[in-house]
C-alpha cells in the first residue's frame, strides 16, 4: 500500500493560514463594521440636490436673516418646520420676480401645490427629537446643523446615532449657550469646560436634567 | 388649547378635497405615524404585497442592518404652500364640536393634527359629557376614515359606471324639487332619524312650506318615543326626562340601562358616580335598586339588582306605586285604584323588595329617582311620572324638559310610511339617514314597500341594505367634516363644526334638503343663519366664534317646566296597561354593544370591544340564564333556532349570560348585516327577523332547538370569578366605615423587604389610582386608549386565539351563584411596578425603568423574546404576533392568515403622529400616555419651569373615564389628586405582597345595600 | 438468565470484561475502522434520506416563521412561551448524558464508558445544534438577536446580564464550544488511526488534516492526557451549570410554578435521565446495525440503565417534593398552580408525564428488564416522551393560569409548532447519521487502553484495578 | 509525491526507529534508554501506556498553569465586562436592582471563565505539543502506520550525544525491537 505522506512545507500551512488569513482578516471586518456600518460613514455627508437651489449661505450668511424668519416653529413645535411658499414669496413677490430659478417657487405659490424638498436629517421615526425643548434649553442651531450659513446646499455634519445624543444628554454643560446665541452659526464653544453633574440654563437657571432613560426620546 | 377654526373654502369641490388630502398625506409627521418599525418597509408597504414580496422585504431589512451604502430611503417634505391659519406643523389643534347620539349629543373636543382628526375627546363646559366620552363617541372618529365608506354619489346600484358627481347630485336634487313644487308636494316623503337638529328641522319646516303637500315620517330601532308619551299620558304634553341624580339618595330603575345607553348616559353615570365618591370615611353615598330581566351596565352597579323576567317589569313598577300609595299614603290619587290589582306578590319573588325600595323611596321624598325604562310601556312611565311628581322628585332629580323632537310613536310614523308607499302615494322617498330596510319591523317588510316609490334617494355614510334599494345614493358628509347644529337632551344647543374638509366632497343632509329645494346656500351658511335667527343682534359674531369656541351656546338648556300630574288620565292608561302573560320563553331586543342598532357594524374598535358583561367580541348571541341552558340542554356556543309563537325564526348561537332572568332569551340586534364593509360582513347574527310592530321590546312565546351545530365565541375574558383571590376588594359602606383600611390589611404576608437600597424619585413621580366604587365598567378607557396610542385590532380569530392587544382592559368578575351573581369591574392598565418583574429578565433591555417611575418599553429595542409578558403577574404586556398595525387593517378578521397586506390610506390618517406605531414581533404595553407626559414636560420646560403643574397630564383613560373612576399625576406632588388619593386608607395594590411596588393602585369598592333585603 | 453477562454472575468480585470475542488491539482497530471503510450499507442510505426529507420540513417552518411571523405558532396572551421553549430545555436535556458520560464518568474512572462516550459526544454536540433552534426562532425579530452578544454599537447599549435569558447565551454557546473541544480532542488519536489505515488518497489527505500529523508520540501522550483530564475537570460544572442556567430561566420568575428552588438540581437530574434515554435508544440501533456487541456489551448498556432507573426516581421524588412545598408554604397561588397541573385542564399531559417518567422506569429493579434489549429500548423511548412533557407541563401549565383569572388562556399547538418540532430531529438524525458514517464511533484508542493485554505489565488477563500497583513499583 | 520509498534514501539520518510487540516490551526499551542516559528518544503508541512517561523519564507537563492562567482571566473579563457596561458606561435602573448586581453577573462570569479556560487548554496543548505537524521524519518508517494500530514504536533521534548508530541498533534489538532502521530528516 502506498502511503501518502504530507510535504514538509505541509507543516508551515496551518500557521500561515492563521497568522496571515484569519487574523487580518478579522481585524479588518471589525474595524470596517465598527466605522463604515455607522451613521458616522452612512449619514455624514448627506447632501442631496433639492429641487430649488435655494442656498442658506446666501439667505442665512451674506443676507444675515435670522433661521426663526423661515423656521418659525422652532420654537413652538417639535419640528423646525419647513416653511410654507408663502413664506418665500414675502420677499420674492418683488425681488427676482421674474428669475427662472424661481419658477417652481412662484408656481407653487400660484397653484397651491407644494415644493417636493428632500430631507436631509432625517432621525429614526421611532426617536422623538424635540426642538422647541433643546432651544429652550440653549443648545443652539449649529451644534447639530453645523455652519448652515456656510452651506449652498445643506449637507449633515452630526452622525445623529443614539450615541451621539448621550454623549450631550449626559454632559451637556459645553454646548449650552445663552438664548441670544441660539442662532448665533459663529458662536464656539467655550473651552475646557468641566463636567458639570447639574447643567443648567444660562439664562434662567433651571435645572435641565436631559434625560437618559429611554421614554425621553422613544414613545 | 382651543381656538375657532379656520373656515374652509367650497367645501363640496372636489379639488380642495384630494388637494388638502395631500397636503396631509405628505407632512412629515403623517410619514412619521406609518410604519415606523420598518422605515424603509413603509413605501413597499402602501401597495399590496405578496408574501414573497414580503419576504423580500424583510430580507431587506435584514441587510440594512449590515450594507454600508444603504441609507434609508430619500424622503420628500411637502410644506404647505399657504399655511392655514393656526396651524403649527408639530403641534395638534383642538376644535369644539358634538356628536349626535343616540336621545342626545354629546359635546366633543376633537385633537387634529395638521388637518387630521385623530382622538375625541368630552367637552368639559357640555353638560352631557362633562370631558368624558363613551366608546360611541370616542370610536366615532373611526368611521370618518372608514376605507369601506361611501366615496360618491351613485345614480342606481354602487358601482362604477354609476358614480355621479357632486354636480350632477345637485342637478338631479333640484329637478326633482322643482317636479315636485309643480304638484305641491304630493308623493314626497322625507324619512329622516330621530334628529335634535334646529337647523334641519327649519330645514324641514321650509320644505313643508315650499312642498305642503310633503310628509314627513320618523323611525329610529331605538327611540324615546314612550318616555315623552308617558309624561304626555301623566303632565298632558309630551316632556323628555332630564336626570339630575347628582341629588339623588335613591335611585330606583325599573328596566332601564341610564348609566350606558339611555338618555344622557355619560352625564348620568358622572352624577350617580358623584353620588359615591367617598373622600372621608363618613361621607354619604347613594343607593341604587335595580329591576331588570337582562344584566346590563347599570344593574352591575346596583346595590340591589332584582331580576326578573321584562314581562314582569311593568308590573313591578305598579306593585310599586301600589305600595307607596297605600302603605306610604303617598298620594297618587285615582292612580292608587288603578294599580290596586298589583299586589307585591302578583310578581313573583318581589313582595318584599316592593315594601323594602317603597320604604326607602318614600324616605327620600324629593332625594330619590324612579326611572323607567325606555322600552316600558307609556302607561308605566306615565305612572312613574305620577310617582316621581308625588314624592317631590320632579324638578329635583327628575326633570320634565321640553321635548326637542315632539313626534311621537316611531313605530306608528314608520307603519304609516309603509302603508302609503304600499298604497302608491309616494313617487320620491327622500331617506336622510339610518337603515329602514335592516332595522324597520320586520313583519312591515319596508324593502318592498320602498320598490313602490317611483324615485328612492338614500343619504347615508356607507352602503348598507337600505342603500342597495335605493334608485339614488347619495354619500352623507360623517360629523366630523359637516357643519350642523344639535340640542343635548337637556336642550343645550352645540354647533357641530368640521374639523376636516369632507374627504370625498360628500353631502349633509342639509345640503341634500337644500338641493331639493334648489337653494345653494352651504350648511354653513343654514346653520350660522339658524342661530342669527335664534341670537342675532349686534354681537352675534362675537356669541358665534364663543360657541365655536366653547362647542356650545351658553343658556341654552331648557328649564325644567313646572308640571302638574292629571292622575286620572294616568290611572285611565293604568288600567288599559295589558301585562304579557308568561307563555314558553320571552325574547328582549337590546342595541348591540358593538354595533348598536347596526350603523356601528363596519367600525373595528367598537367590534373587538368586548361587551361590558359577557365580554364577547366580533359577534351576538343568545343571551340565556344558566337555569334556561340546563333546561334546553344547551352550552355556550350552541348554535339554536329560536322561534316565535307568532311565526319568524332565527339561527343563532346561545351564550349563557349570568344575571340573565330565567325563561328570558335577550337578543341585541345590530349585527348579521348583509350589506356592510369588510369589518362588519359576516359579524354576528340578524336579529330584526324577530322584531315586529307587535312586540319591539318584549315578546313571549318564544322556543328554542338546538341544531346541533357549534359557533366559536370569542370572549376577551373566559374565567370568571376571582377564585378567592384578593383582586377586587369591596366591602359594605357600614363595614368601611368600622375599619376604612379594611383593604390594606386583606392580606396576610410577611414584611416585604429588598436586599438592595430602593431608588429614589426626586423629580416626578407618575401613579395612577383607580376608584373601583365608581368604575361602572362602560369600557371607555379602553377605546380611548385604543385610538390614543395607535393600538391595533386582532380580530377575531385573533381573540379567539387571546391575542387581543387592549393596553388597558377591563375585568369583570362575578360573585356569587352563577344565576344571580353579582359582578365588579377592575380596569387593569400596566401598575408600572417599581420593581418591575418585566425589566430584569428582558436580554436586551428593551424595558427599563424612566428617573420617573416608568416601566418603559422601547419597541424599536425589542427583540420578541415574550419572557417579559411571562414574568408579568399583571399579565397587561401585548405581543404583535404578526404586523397588525399594518396587515389587513381593513379588515382585522383576515388577520393571521399571513401578510397579504391590505392597508388603507384613509385608515392611517387617524393614527397618533405622537406615539410609534408597532411593528410584528415586538412587546408592547401601557405606557402612561408617555407621549402626553413628554408634550407636557416639554411644554413646561418652553416656559422654562422645572416641574409639570398637577393636571397638565391626563392619561387618555382618565381624561375619557365618565365617572372620574381613573385619576393621574405626580405622587411627589402632595397636593395632586392622585397623591390624595393615594393615601385614602381604601388605597390597595393588586399583588402588592410580591413587592412589585405598584405606582397603579386601586380604591377598594364600596357598595351601599338595603339592610331590609341583606337579610335574604 | 441471560448468558450475555456469564463471568459476573459466576464471580461477583470479577467484573465482566469490556472487550469480548477475544479481540487484540488490530481487532478493535478492524472492527471499529471497517464500519466507515465499507461501502455506504443501504439502510444507512434510507435513513439518511429520511432524515433530509424531515430536515426539509424544519427548514420551511423557519422560513414561514420568519417571513410570516411567530403568530404561526399557537402562542398567545397569558402563555408566551410553549413548544418553543419546550423542545429547547428538551434537546439541551438530551445533551447533558453525553457530557457526563465522556466527563463525569472519566474523572470516576469508569473504564466501561470508553465504547460509548464517543457517541454519547457526538449527540451531546447535536442535540445542542437542535437546542439553538429554538430560542434562536422563538424571538419575534430574529434578524436582531445579535443584541444579546455585548458588541459595541452606535446605540451605546448593552444587553442587561441580570436577564436568566442572557445567561443561558453564554452558557449554551459555552457549552456548545467546550463540547466540540472535547469531541474533537478525542478524535484526534484515532482519526490518525483512520489515516494510517486509508486506501486512497484523498482519504488519507482528509483525515489527515483533521488528525493534525498525530504520531503517537508519548510526550504528546502526556500533554494529551493531562489535557483531556482538565477538559474533563472543566465540562463538569459547566453541564452542571447549564442545565442549573435554564432552569433559572424559570425559577428567577415570579411566576407560580416557575419559582421554585428545587429547580436547578432538579433540572440537571432530569437531562441526565432524559439523555441517558436517549443514548440507549441510538446504541441499541446502533450495536444491532454494525454488529458491535463485542465493544458495546450488555454490561455497558445494564449501567446506563442503572443510572436511568437513579435519576428517573430522584426526578419523581423532585415532582412530589413539588407539591408538598407548594402545599407548605401555604401559598394560595403556589397551591393553585400545582393542583391545576395534576387536575386542570392539562391534566392529561400531567400524568403523561408521570407515568412516563417515574413509573415506567421502576421495571429497570429487575436485572431481566435492565438487561432485556426491547425492553430498555421501549423504556427509554418512553422517557424521552415523558421528559417533552415535563418541560411542557412546566412550561405551559404554569403560565396559562397564572395570578389574575381574568387572563387565564389555554394553548394549542399549529401545524407549525408541531413541524417546528419535528423538524429538530430531522436537524439531529441527519447529524447523526453523518457522524457514524465518517467518524469512528468507538474511541478506538481508549478502548484499547481498558484492554488487559494493554498493561505493560504481562499480558495474562489481569484486572486493570492492579495496573496501577503494577506501574508504581516500576516506578 | 513523497513516499515512505523516496524518502527512504537517506542522506543525513534523522533517527533510528523501530518497534515492538506490546507494550511491556516498549517500556522496558524506554527503561534501558533512559537509564543509559538517553534524553531525545520517544515512543509512538496507539494509546497511552501506563507509566510510560515515568520509564522515560519525562517531566510533568507545564499545560495547567496555562490553563489556570486563561481561567483567572477569564474570570476577571466576564465581571469587568458586565460591572463597566451595566454599572459605568449605562447604568440602568431595572427592576430597581442596583447598578452592580453582583449576584445576578455570576452565571456569565462563570461561563466565561470556563471558555477561556478550555480554549487555554486545547490551544495550549496543541502548541506544547508542536502540533499541527503534517510531516515528521519518523512517518517514514515503512511499518510506521501501524504505531496507531498495534504496534509500539520507538525512536532514538541522531542528535543525541549518547547516539551511536551500531551500539543503540544492538541495544534496541535485545530489547526485542523489529525492523529497526535510520529514518531521514
Amino acid at each position: 500500500m502506498q502511503r501518502y505522506l504530507f510535504p514538509k512545507w505541509s507543516n508551515r500551512v496551518l500557521p500561515a493560514v492563521f497568522f496571515l488569513g484569519i487574523g487580518p482578516g478579522l481585524t479588518t471586518a471589525i474595524l470596517g463594521v465598527t466605522y463604515y456600518f455607522t451613521n458616522k460613514h452612512v449619514e455624514v455627508g448627506y447632501q442631496p440636490a433639492q429641487p430649488v437651489e435655494f442656498s442658506h449661505k446666501l439667505h442665512a450668511g451674506d443676507l444675515g436673516m435670522d433661521c426663526r424668519y423661515c423656521h418659525n416653529t422652532v420654537e413652538r413645535a417639535h419640528m423646525a418646520a419647513v416653511p410654507p411658499t408663502a413664506t418665500c414669496m414675502n420677499c420674492h413677490a418683488k425681488v427676482r420676480a421674474d428669475s427662472p430659478r424661481l419658477q417652481m417657487v412662484r408656481d407653487s405659490y400660484a397653484n397651491d401645490t407644494a415644493i417636493p424638498w428632500v430631507r436631509v436629517h432625517n432621525v429614526p421615526d421611532y426617536a422623538y427629537f424635540d426642538h422647541s425643548a433643546h432651544l429652550a434649553a440653549g443648545v443652539g442651531c449649529s451644534t447639530c446643523h453645523g455652519r448652515v450659513d456656510q452651506m449652498p446646499r445643506v449637507t449633515q455634519v452630526q452622525p445623529l446615532s443614539m450615541g451621539w445624543c448621550l454623549d450631550c444628554h449626559r454632559d451637556p454643560a459645553p454646548v449650552l449657550r445663552k438664548q441670544a446665541d441660539l442662532t448665533n452659526m459663529a458662536w464656539q464653544p467655550p473651552t475646557n469646560v468641566p463636567p458639570n453633574p447639574e447643567p443648567t440654563q444660562l439664562d434662567t437657571g433651571r435645572k435641565l436634567a436631559p434625560p437618559k432613560h429611554c421614554s425621553g426620546c422613544h414613545r | 388649547m382651543k381656538r375657532a377654526p379656520y373656515t374652509y373654502g367650497q367645501d363640496l369641490s372636489g379639488k380642495q378635497y384630494w388637494r388638502s388630502l395631500d397636503e396631509l398625506a405628505e407632512t412629515p409627521e403623517f410619514k412619521e405615524a406609518l410604519e415606523r418599525e420598518f422605515p424603509d418597509g413603509a413605501s413597499e408597504l402602501l401597495d399590496p404585497v405578496t408574501r414573497r414580496a414580503f419576504m423580500n422585504l424583510m430580507g431587506a431589512t435584514v441587510g440594512l442592518a449590515g450594507l454600508t451604502a444603504c441609507r434609508r430611503p430619500e424622503e420628500k417634505i411637502l410644506p404647505y404652500s399657504k399655511r392655514p391659519e393656526d396651524v403649527v406643523e408639530g403641534m395638534p389643534l383642538y376644535y369644539a364640536t358634538a356628536m349626535p347620539f343616540a336621545g342626545t349629543a354629546i359635546g366633543l373636543l376633537v385633537e387634529s393634527h395638521t388637518g387630521r382628526p385623530t382622538k375625541i375627546e368630552g367637552n368639559p363646559r357640555h353638560a352631557d359629557s362633562l370631558g368624558a366620552a363613551n366608546v360611541y363617541a370616542q370610536s366615532s372618529v373611526l368611521d370618518l376614515y372608514d376605507p369601506d365608506r361611501l366615496t360618491s354619489s351613485y345614480e342606481g346600484k354602487v358601482s362604477v359606471e354609476n358614480k355621479r358627481t357632486a354636480e350632477q347630485v345637485k342637478a338631479a336634487l333640484s329637478a326633482r324639487g322643482t317636479a315636485l313644487k309643480g304638484k305641491g308636494g304630493t308623493g314626497l316623503a322625507i324619512l329622516t332619524e330621530a334628529h335634535r337638529s334646529p337647523t334641519l328641522a327649519r330645514q324641514l319646516d321650509e320644505v313643508k312650506k315650499q312642498l305642503p303637500g310633503a310628509k314627513v315620517y320618523r323611525w329610529d330601532a331605538f327611540s324615546r318615543d314612550n318616555v315623552r308619551e308617558g309624561s304626555r299620558i301623566a303632565f298632558g304634553r309630551p316632556l323628555d326626562v332630564s336626570l339630575a341624580l347628582e341629588n339623588a339618595k335613591v335611585i330606583v330603575s325599573v328596566g332601564s340601562d341610564f348609566m350606558h345607553t339611555e338618555g344622557s348616559p355619560v352625564k348620568n353615570a358622572r352624577a350617580f358616580a358623584s353620588g359615591r365618591k367617598l373622600a372621608e370615611a363618613n361621607a354619604e353615598m347613594n343607593r341604587l335598586y335595580v329591576v331588570e330581566s337582562h344584566y346590563t351596565v347599570t344593574g352591575s352597579n346596583a346595590d340591589h339588582r332584582l331580576r326578573i323576567p321584562a314581562r314582569d317589569v311593568p308590573a313591578f313598577a305598579m306593585a310599586l306605586a301600589r305600595e307607596l300609595a297605600t302603605a306610604h299614603g303617598v298620594n297618587l290619587g285615582d292612580v292608587t285604584g288603578a294599580v290596586d290589582a298589583y299586589k307585591p306578590e302578583l310578581v313573583e319573588k318581589t313582595g318584599k323588595w316592593a315594601r323594602a325600595v317603597a320604604k326607602d323611596l318614600a324616605a327620600n321624598r324629593g332625594t330619590s329617582a324612579l326611572i323607567a325604562g325606555d322600552s316600558l310601556p307609556p302607561a308605566v312611565h306615565a305612572v312613574v311620572a305620577a310617582v316621581n311628581h308625588a314624592l317631590g322628585n320632579a324638578g329635583k332629580t327628575v326633570n320634565y324638559v321640553k321635548a326637542v323632537d315632539e313626534s311621537s310613536d316611531g313605530v306608528a310614523s314608520i307603519s304609516a310610511l309603509v302603508q302609503s308607499l304600499k298604497a302608491g302615494e309616494v313617487d320620491t322617498l327622500l331617506i336622510l339617514g339610518g337603515n329602514p330596510v335592516f332595522t324597520a319591523p320586520a313583519d312591515l317588510d319596508f324593502a318592498a314597500a320602498m320598490d313602490k316609490a317611483a324615485v328612492s334617494i338614500f343619504h347615508g355614510l356607507q352602503e348598507n341594505e337600505t342603500a342597495q334599494k335605493a334608485k339614488w345614493v347619495v354619500h352623507a358628509s360623517h360629523y366630523l367634516e359637516s357643519w350642523g347644529d344639535v340640542r343635548a337632551l337637556d336642550g343645550t344647543a352645540s354647533v357641530v363644526q368640521p374639523l376636516v374638509a369632507p374627504l370625498y366632497a360628500s353631502f349633509t343632509e342639509l345640503d341634500v334638503l337644500e338641493g331639493l329645494l334648489g337653494g345653494t346656500r352651504s350648511s354653513h351658511e343654514l346653520v350660522r343663519a339658524t342661530w342669527q335667527a335664534e341670537k342675532g343682534g349686534v354681537d352675534f359674531e362675537k356669541n358665534w366664534r364663543r360657541a365655536l369656541h366653547d362647542g356650545l351656546f351658553a343658556g341654552t338648556a331648557y328649564a325644567p317646566e313646572a308640571v302638574e300630574a292629571k292622575p286620572a288620565d294616568v290611572a285611565a292608561a293604568a288600567r288599559a296597561l295589558v301585562v304579557q302573560k308568561a307563555d314558553g320563553l320571552e325574547v328582549t331586543f337590546h342595541p348591540d354593544s358593538h354595533a348598536w342598532d347596526g350603523k356601528y357594524a363596519n367600525n373595528g374598535w367598537l367590534q373587538e370591544m368586548p361587551d361590558p358583561m359577557t365580554k364577547l367580541t366580533w359577534d351576538n348571541a343568545a343571551f340565556i340564564s344558566k337555569a334556561t341552558a340546563d333546561a334546553n340542554g344547551l352550552r355556550s356556543g350552541d348554535v339554536v333556532t329560536l322561534s316565535l309563537k307568532g311565526g319568524g325564526s332565527l339561527t343563532i348561537p346561545v351564550l349563557i349570560a349570568p344575571g340573565q332572568a330565567d325563561d328570558s332569551v335577550a337578543l341585541t340586534v345590530g349585527q348579521g348585516r348583509k350589506v356592510v364593509g369588510g369589518v362588519g360582513k359576516g359579524v354576528g347574527f340578524d336579529a330584526y327577523g324577530l322584531r315586529k310592530t307587535t312586540g319591539m321590546s318584549v315578546v313571549q312565546g318564544a322556543s328554542l332547538s338546538k341544531t346541533g351545530g357549534r359557533h366559536d365565541l370569542a370572549q376577551t375574558q373566559t374565567h370568571h370569578v376571582m377564585e378567592g383571590r384578593p383582586l377586587v376588594r369591596e366591602t359594605t359602606l357600614e363595614k368601611y366605615r368600622q375599619t376604612p383600611n379594611f383593604a390594606q390589611t386583606m392580606v396576610q404576608h410577611p414584611p416585604l423587604l429588598s436586599l438592595f437600597d430602593d431608588f429614589k424619585y426626586e423629580g416626578h413621580k407618575w401613579g395612577m389610582v383607580i376608584d373601583l366604587t365608581s368604575c361602572i365598567g362602560c369600557n371607555a378607557c379602553m377605546v380611548a386608549c385604543q385610538a390614543e396610542n395607535n393600538i391595533p385590532l386582532v380580530g377575531k380569530k385573533g381573540v379567539l386565539m387571546s391575542r387581543e392587544m387592549h393596553w388597558i382592559r377591563v375585568d369583570r368578575y362575578y360573585e356569587g351563584d352563577i344565576g344571580d351573581p353579582h359582578a365588579v369591574f377592575q380596569p387593569l392598565p400596566c401598575q408600572q411596578c417599581e420593581n418591575a418583574p418585566c425589566e430584569q429578565v428582558c436580554p436586551v433591555a428593551a424595558t427599563t425603568h424612566s428617573s420617573e417611575g416608568l416601566n418603559d418599553m422601547v419597541y424599536n429595542r425589542c427583540i420578541g423574546t415574550r419572557y417579559c409578558a411571562n414574568n408579568c403577574p399583571y399579565k397587561v404586556r401585548r405581543f404583535n404576533f404578526f404586523n397588525y398595525s399594518t396587515d389587513n387593517i381593513t379588515n382585522p378578521k383576515e388577520l393571521g392568515k399571513g401578510p397579504e397586506v391590505n392597508w388603507s390610506t384613509t385608515r392611517e390618517m387617524q393614527f397618533n403622529p405622537n406615539v410609534t406605531v408597532r411593528a410584528r414581533g415586538v412587546m408592547e404595553k401601557c405606557t402612561y400616555c408617555v407621549q402626553r407626559i413628554q408634550e407636557a414636560k416639554i411644554a413646561a420646560k418652553r416656559e422654562q419651569q422645572e416641574r409639570v403643574k398637577d393636571g397638565a397630564v391626563v392619561t387618555a383613560c382618565a381624561q375619557t373615564c365618565p365617572t372620574e373612576a381613573i385619576i393621574f399625576g405626580d405622587l411627589n406632588d402632595k397636593g395632586s389628586r392622585v397623591a390624595k388619593h393615594a393615601a385614602s386608607p381604601r388605597d390597595y395594590g393588586i399583588l402588592a405582597e410580591l413587592n412589585t411596588r405598584p405606582r397603579t393602585t386601586y380604591q377598594a369598592k364600596i357598595r351601599n345595600p338595603n339592610k331590609e333585603l341583606e337579610q335574604a | 438468565m441471560s448468558t450475555n453477562t456469564t463471568l459476573q454472575d459466576e464471580n461477583p468480585a470479577v467484573r465482566a470484561p469490556l472487550v469480548l470475542g477475544g479481540k487484540d488491539f488490530h481487532g478493535v482497530t478492524t472492527a471499529v475502522s471497517e464500519i466507515v471503510e465499507r461501502p455506504t450499507p443501504k439502510p444507512w442510505i434510507l435513513g439518511f434520506l429520511i432524515s433530509l426529507a424531515v430536515l426539509g420540513i424544519l427548514g420551511a417552518t423557519l422560513a414561514d416563521l420568519v417571513g410570516v411571523g411567530i403568530g404561526e405558532w399557537g402562542l398567545n396572551h397569558p402563555v408566551g412561551w410553549a413548544w418553543d421553549i419546550t423542545g429547547f430545555v428538551f434537546w439541551i436535556g438530551i445533551g447533558h448524558a453525553g457530557t457526563l458520560i465522556s466527563a463525569i464518568l472519566f474523572l470516576f474512572r469508569q473504564k466501561w464508558r470508553t465504547s460509548i462516550n464517543r457517541a454519547a459526544e457526538a449527540m451531546t454536540i447535536f442535540a445542542v445544534f437542535a437546542a439553538l433552534l429554538f430560542p434562536g426562532f422563538h424571538v419575534g425579530r430574529i434578524w436582531l438577536a445579535y443584541w444579546m452578544f455585548p458588541l459595541p454599537n452606535q446605540m451605546n447599549m448593552w444587553p442587561n446580564f441580570r436577564s436568566p435569558l442572557l445567561w443561558d447565551v453564554f452558557a449554551v454557546s459555552t457549552y456548545g464550544t467546550v463540547s466540540i473541544l472535547f469531541w474533537y480532542v478525542g478524535l484526534v488519536p484515532d482519526l490518525a488511526t483512520l489515516r494510517d489505515r486509508a486506501s486512497t488518497k484523498l482519504r488519507q489527505m482528509v483525515y489527515g488534516i483533521f488528525a493534525l500529523g498525530w504520531r503517537g508520540s508519548h510526550r504528546h501522550w502526556v500533554n494529551y492526557e493531562r489535557a483531556y483530564l482538565m477538559l474533563a475537570g472543566l465540562s463538569t460544572p459547566l453541564v452542571l451549570s447549564v442545565h442549573t442556567i435554564v432552569s433559572f430561566d424559570f425559577a428567577v420568575s415570579v411566576l407560580p410554578g416557575w419559582h421554585t428552588t428545587i429547580f436547578p438540581p432538579y433540572f440537571v437530574a432530569g437531562a441526565i435521565f432524559s439523555g441517558f434515554a436517549m443514548v440507549v435508544t441510538l446504541m441499541v440501533v446502533a450495536r444491532a446495525a454494525y454488529g458491535l456487541h463485542d465493544l458495546l456489551t450488555i454490561r455497558h448498556l445494564e449501567n446506563m440503565n442503572k443510572i436511568i432507573l437513579a435519576t428517573g426516581t430522584m426526578v419523581g421524588y423532585a415532582y412530589g417534593m413539588e407539591f408538598f412545598i407548594a402545599w407548605y408554604s401555604g401559598n394560595d397561588y403556589e397551591v393553585y398552580a400545582f393542583t391545576n397541573r395534576a387536575f386542570g385542564p392539562y391534566a392529561w399531559a400531567y400524568w403523561t408525564m408521570i407515568s412516563c417518567n417515574v413509573i415506567g422506569p421502576q421495571l429497570f429493579w429487575f436485572k431481566k428488564m435492565r438487561t432485556s434489549i426491547p425492553v430498555m429500548f421501549v423504556i427509554s423511548i418512553t422517557v424521552n416522551i415523558g421528559m417533552w412533557f415535563e418541560r411542557f407541563v412546566i412550561i405551559s401549565t404554569s403560565l396559562h393560569r397564572d395570578f389574575l383569572p381574568s387572563s387565564w388562556g389555554y394553548f394549542q399547538p399549529t401545524i407549525i409548532d408541531i413541524s417546528m418540532f419535528l423538524g429538530s430531529f430531522g436537524l439531529f438524525f441527519t447529524m447523526f447519521l453523518l457522524f457514524v458514517r465518517y467518524l469512528p464511533m468507538i474511541a478506538i484508542g481508549e478502548v484499547k487502553a481498558v484492554m488487559p493485554a494493554a498493561n505493560p505489565h504481562g499480558e495474562h488477563g489481569e484486572d486493570e484495578r492492579h495496573t496501577a500497583e503494577a506501574a508504581h513499583a516500576h516506578g | 509525491m513523497h513516499t515512505a520509498e523516496t524518502n527512504a534514501k537517506p542522506t543525513r539520518p534523522f533517527a533510528l526507529v523501530g518497534w515492538f510487540k506490546t507494550p511491556a516490551e516498549l517500556y522496558h526499551a524506554c527503561e534501558k534508554l533512559r537509564d543509559a542516559g538517553f534524553k531525545h528518544f520517544d515512543a509512538h503508541t496507539p494509546f497511552p501506556v501506563h507509566g510510560l512517561e515515568r520509564a522515560m523519564g519525562l517531566k510533568p507537563s507545564r499545560l495547567p498553569w496555562i490553563v489556570l492562567c486563561m481561567g483567572l482571566f477569564g474570570l476577571c473579563v466576564g465581571f469587568a465586562l458586565q460591572m463597566w457596561t451595566l454599572g459605568v458606561d449605562y447604568p440602568m435602573n431595572i427592576s430597581g436592582k442596583p447598578f452592580f448586581a453582583v449576584p445576578a453577573y455570576i452565571p456569565v462570569a462563570f461561563e466565561v471563565t470556563v471558555l477561556l479556560s478550555s480554549f487555554g487548554c486545547f490551544l495550549g496543548m496543541w502548541g506544547l505539543n508542536g502540533l499541527p505537524r503534517f510531516f515528521h521524519p519518523v512517518m517514514q518508517h515503512p511499518s510506521f502506520h501501524r504505531a496507531t494500530d498495534n504496534c509500539f514504536f520507538v525512536s532514538v533521534e541522531v542528535k543525541d550525544p549518547k547516539y551511536d548508530a551500531t551500539r543503540t541498533l544492538k541495544m534496541l534489538e535485545e530489547a526485542g525491537a523489529q525492523e529497526l532502521q535510520e529514518v531521514a530528516s
